[in-house]
């Protein structure tokens, strides 16, 4: 099991949703996070002193998924996010040791 | 809102008159007594009626912060600081194209036409001004540079969270220095709407329709938002940043619209007077009233739940719809007046978005169709008026202030764009050309 | 704030006594001269008291905004779009509910006994007025239906949070449109506490009690937030989401309360009235802020910090406090009133959490107990007032608001139910029956 | 705004000439008549005068509101119910020392020279109040108070965010109880100034000059914010928490500000009067907007983008500089002078940041600057006026202010220190102090 | 060392906080996250369009500890976040390589 | 490849990407956390009820390094984060299995 980890740019969110649930995979978890990359972010200016935002808002989803859905998640994430501007965001993934379904105490497989 | 140049002789006819036949007749003690009397009448109805014209303009004026705080929650986060700063831009340009021309093109010897004189407004000097005058120049002005901007206020939220600022700004300055003021003149400047017998007391279609007119040209040649309808029509809702703001602009805007409908009495000096006033504010209280319970009536049967942005914009319906003629109805009828302004809200925002005119906020039904309903219900309980001639005045100005309005919009748009790049939309307005953010800390940008 | 009834009389004494005198005393020019000009004064107070109806009228209604401010602030982020649907609501209902009945189950016919007529107020034409009225007929309902909707907002702000909302608007059709004005009947209405000498100027207990009164009945009956104090015992602080909205509210009501007491001298055409009202605005604004300096120095004692909430409840106790006699007190005296109205909510705000009673906004300390405080106060500045008239006019107006309020809140607990469910309390009311959050971008759904 | 001892004279000079006139020849039924009705003028002036003071004293109250919002938008979340605390503080504080001492200080027994009488002010009873008096004394105590209570909320917004809140609280009572009213009786008092000529209609010098002199002191005696400047003299922009709550807060001020200017006519009872309020209300509004169009289009070229907060300042400094002389400027010099303020705002912010001085809000430019330039721009078109006198009136009371505000920050800075610890700044301020946060659920500690 | 990282209900914190407490895990760090699962959201209606929030409020719980405290760690926050509604969440092991606590510069278990 | 992820005080944040971008790490994810450790909170007062914020505002970084730049970057972590006062807090560092750059697909080290 691993936990494939995306940040991605926020407006596209409900498409990597259904790009994931057309895999089967039909839960995740969503932070809303600050990116600091390649992209630039933009100069804002308040009461005369300039300064720069260079974190810019991104979106990052964690999906626990069982190994042999990783590469397609990961594929399918990627497609889904790309809109080929910089700042379209990074994958990882991570292993995953357990997962525990807390409302039944299903784990790892059954917990997905 | 009658004239004003009708009203300045409407307002001091008694004194004049008295007067006159004083000058006549001063032959005994008592009349010469009863000559100075009204004179002296005279004087306090001239304080009345230019109290009446400085309250209700304040009320109006603050409409203008009604608006601003309506539009600032009806936006998203990203967008609030420029809906912020339209409205405080807009309300500073109209006050000033109002003077420069707006006022004298609006009343200054309109006599049946169809429109005044391109001068700006002069004001007497304080002591130069006498009882027969009515009312100080300069608080008819305020008062009726109030109104001129609330209906630039009215267009600013309907093509918000896309639209450029300087275009936006430099369509106020035409729209409250030559659009507005022109139709204005055919009714209020005594042009050849109120000669033909038309009547909107304060404005649901000079001010309200008018506004709502500019905003629908705007929707339509801007277009929508790019994130308001999906590829294949469904609407996708775009939630306001901040219900409580939304509703606080209801209020103001309730609260202002006391000043609007009641100093649109124009006098104040007289028991009738003073009387009609505050008739007007029963009126106007409870079509309003109406209008929210409508909403939501409608809403929970509809719905099944109740959507306080409907609710808010009921209110709005009903006092728009109460507009053109809150004096005459009887306290039912103006509730019933109100109540159909409420639910021609619940079924035409919906409508809007069927036909993809994208509203932000609601201005189109509550203002322009909520303003048609209210002028073409007059007859029933205003004498003199006929279904013919507030029909006729509708199409007439809305087709002026339609295609005007558009045109404007089209040459801006050939001119410098009117339209921020879908990037720019996408980051929110608030960064490109206000570069403060609303609310940094929120999650937003600029707090980390 | 006197009986309506009685006003009309006191208003124009002067006019027609004089315009009486004159009628007998014809026989010389002088008298004649005079008696036309009283009627000219008679004419001139009337658009003055009409006036100060007028304008107190819309700060009184400036003041529903303040509760929803207020409250929008105090609540949670989950229940602010309920919150501010209920606020508009309730004006709404209770503007409509004070004309199909209320005004005159009030004011018509009460002649010494406990209720009016069950019939809608009805409005003479603005020419059919005359000096002798006093003030538009309209003008006086105004004022008086923004005291009756003040009532039902102070219901709203203790039950938040966990009320169904249709029940609650139906509590507020019934409190609006009967209790209140039964119990109002009793005292402005010329009912059969006035007659025995209870005096409540502006109504700490006829609008701020009463209300408080509703709103306890209404705690006990709905019940605490379910999370509000743990099995053991303990309180569980809910803090409210937006503390600058909850100091706007404030400071809303605060300007809308110098209508709410200065408007209740009921007359501004003398130099004596419109002296009176002067120096209940002075008494008005200084026991208010007494009130906030009162809580803010108590609460560093108490606590070692000042909490703002309290502080804003200070300010509210204040003005409560002053309500039942802003006039007669001198200004040491009335800021002494605001004062102890200051230290109320400071000691009694854990009291009723030690009680659990669950009062979301502190509308019970500030309008019930500081409106009782106020009312018992009057006799040591108000010549021809006695404690025990005093006390007799809290218990029995107390009782009825209490007993009555607490029916129908028990037959709307059976009927229909009062609360959300448990699941939606804690997924907030704005989820269930509004259907719109009040921020659905920050740190709520929506957003993502 | 004339020296109240002045107004008095002023308001019923006609009323009492008359009456006198009419004492000495009662010979003639006409003359009789005439008398009789001229004393009625007299009480209808004096209700009016009553009148305005109220309205233009409640407008004036509401800007403590605007204060609030204004100063809650431009500070962090850390420190919003700190500076709502603040707000409500001073407010009330303001009230309570002006009556025990201010009022008296600056109006009772000046006499040409330096302070009143350290007394607190007595109100007569409402009935033993006349014509001659020309206003109701609590009416004009009310007016003058809210005037006091402006200066102290210019203070707040400057040293904002760093300040502790009792030394900040024990300023303020000096400030409203002594350093005003001294300033203040040089000329509305009657004092030396007054005498010399010096102009300050409504107040540019004595109340917005003052309060950014005692704001400015205070902040070269506090400090700037920590993280205000960096080593390297970088200036860190710390963007202020909520641009709609900054927004509300300029419109709010904006509206306050026709009491604020309109009411200091102090007199309303003749059509000269009411005429000249009038003009005040059309000069006032538009210096305003003349104000925010000169910022934006000076933001827009000097900056490329339009920053909001500028925008709204400028607004603030166009009412600033017209308060001075808000009566008789032409329309075309009305507007001009407010463009001027709103320009220096555009230049003024970042070279105050230059001198690192921190100013949260922008008090400094937009009260004492644009205060200074319309106090000087006076004598264009005040007959009677001389620039020499002007600079006097200002560098004498802007010495004044600076200095004693100065010893007094001093004297506290070293018996209860003035500044938080850096911790607490960095904390914020909410968390020492008050203990409730403003927004507990968005992005703050609390929620979770 | 691992890390345990739990997607739960908002209002099962304080519980969850105070059974690793009596564990003796005195430390954890917080985020607000919306999660996505077979938790079906509501429909919210904005001016006439109804729309789904599937999206639903959730705390993310991680909490680094020790290699022997994981299974009762994993245990303690499985009971005080059930309530046996579908949505309860999910709680995921992930392998945690070094730990340093910046203050001291502790490492590892110490670092905890 | 390593995630390394730190919770440190919010304002050290910018010291903290400035000593990262010094060592050529250009890319990084933030996050709004709240922590719960040896630092204790404050006590607030709501309406004569006082209660303990235990949870304080946190900054969490996620960082991808490659293996042979963890070490130093935990270290530029440690340095510029620290302040000496508790609550500094905690660096973990998580094996990281692949890397994605989703504009353009390329993975791994030529990822970060
Ligand atoms: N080394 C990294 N570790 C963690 N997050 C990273 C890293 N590099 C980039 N990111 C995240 O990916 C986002 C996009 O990266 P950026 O360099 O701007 O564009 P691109 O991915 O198109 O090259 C960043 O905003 C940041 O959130
Ligand atoms: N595969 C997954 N990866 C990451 N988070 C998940 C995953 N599945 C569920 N979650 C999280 O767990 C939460 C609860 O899941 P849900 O399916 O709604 O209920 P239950 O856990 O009771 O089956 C979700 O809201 C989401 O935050
Ligand atoms: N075991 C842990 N797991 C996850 N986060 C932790 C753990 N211990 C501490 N933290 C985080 O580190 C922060 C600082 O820890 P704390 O114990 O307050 O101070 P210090 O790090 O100086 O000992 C906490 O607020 C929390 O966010």
């Amino acid at each position: 099991m691993k936990i494939v980890m995306a940040v991605i740019k926020p407006f596209k969110l409900e498409e990597v949703r259904d790009a994931l649930t057309a895999l089967g995979v039909h839960g995740l978890t969503v932070t809303e996070v600050k990116g600091y990359g390649r992209q630039k972010g933009h100069t804002e200016i308040y009461r005369g002193a300039e300064y720069a935002v260079s974190f810019l808002p991104k979106i990052k989803i964690e999906v626990a998924v069982s190994a042999d859905l990783v590469a397609s998640a990961v594929e399918a994430i990627a497609n889904a996010a790309r809109t080929g501007q910089i700042g379209d965001g990074k994958i990882f993934v991570v292993p995953l040791e357990k997962a525990v379904r807390i409302r039944t105490g299903e784990t790892d497989g059954d917990a997905l | 809102m009658m004239p004003s140049i009708l009203t300045k002789a409407a307002a001091s006819t008694l004194a004049l008159a008295v007067l006159a036949t004083a000058a006549v007749a001063q032959d005994a003690a008592p009349e010469t007594a009863e000559a100075v009397e009204y004179a002296l009448a005279g004087d306090t109805a001239f304080v009345f009626n230019t109290l009446l014209f400085l309250i209700g303009g304040f009320l109006v004026m603050w409409m203008a912060a009604g608006f601003a705080m309506l539009e600032a929650g009806m936006v998203r986060s990203k967008n609030v600081s420029m809906q912020c700063l339209k409205n405080i831009g807009l309300y500073s340009i109209a006050g000033l194209m109002f003077w420069v021309v707006g006022y004298n093109l609006m009343y200054d010897g309109v006599d049946g036409g169809f429109l005044g004189s391109f001068t700006p407004k002069a004001i007497p000097a304080p002591d130069a001004e006498a009882a027969g005058d009515g009312y100080a120049a300069a608080s008819d002005w305020f008062f009726q540079m109030v109104f001129c901007a609330t209906t630039a206020s009215i267009v600013s939220g309907t093509i918000a969270e896309r639209t450029k600022m300087w275009p936006f700004f430099i369509f106020v300055a035409i729209l409250t220095g030559i659009i507005y003021p022109i139709t204005g003149s055919w009714q209020w400047g005594g042009g050849w709407l109120a000669e033909m017998g038309f009547s909107d007391f304060a404005g649901s279609t000079l001010v309200h329709s008018v506004g709502g007119w500019a905003a629908l040209a705007g929707a339509l040649i801007i277009g929508a938002r790019t994130d308001k309808y999906s590829a294949d029509g469904k609407v996708m809702p775009l939630p306001g940043s901040s219900m409580p703001l939304a509703t606080l602009g209801t209020f103001i805007l309730w609260l202002g619209w006391f000043g609007f409908n009641g100093g649109s009495q124009l006098a104040m000096g007289t028991i009738a007077d003073a009387s009609a006033v505050s008739k007007i504010f029963m009126n106007t209280n409870l079509a309003a009233a109406a209008g929210v319970v409508a909403a939501m009536i409608l809403c929970q049967v509809v719905y099944k739940k109740v959507d306080l942005t409907i609710a808010l914009n009921g209110a709005l319906a009903g006092l728009v719809s109460i507009t053109a003629g809150p004096l005459d109805p009887s306290v039912p009828l103006a509730i019933l007046i109100g109540a159909v302004g409420g639910a021609i809200v619940v079924f035409a925002v919906p409508l809007l978005d069927k036909l993809k005119i994208d509203d932000v906020v609601g201005a189109i039904p509550v203002h322009l169709l909520a303003g048609i309903w209210g002028t073409m219900v007059v007859p029933l309980s205003t004498d003199g008026t006929s279904f013919v001639t507030q029909f006729i005045g509708v199409v007439s100005i809305g087709a002026f202030a339609f295609v005007a309005s558009g045109i404007v919009w089209y040459v801006l748009k050939m001119a410098t764009g009117l339209r921020v790049t879908k990037e720019e939309e996408m980051a929110g307005l608030d960064k490109l050309e206000v570069g403060v953010e609303a609310y940094p800390e929120f999650a937003g940008a600029g707090r980390i």
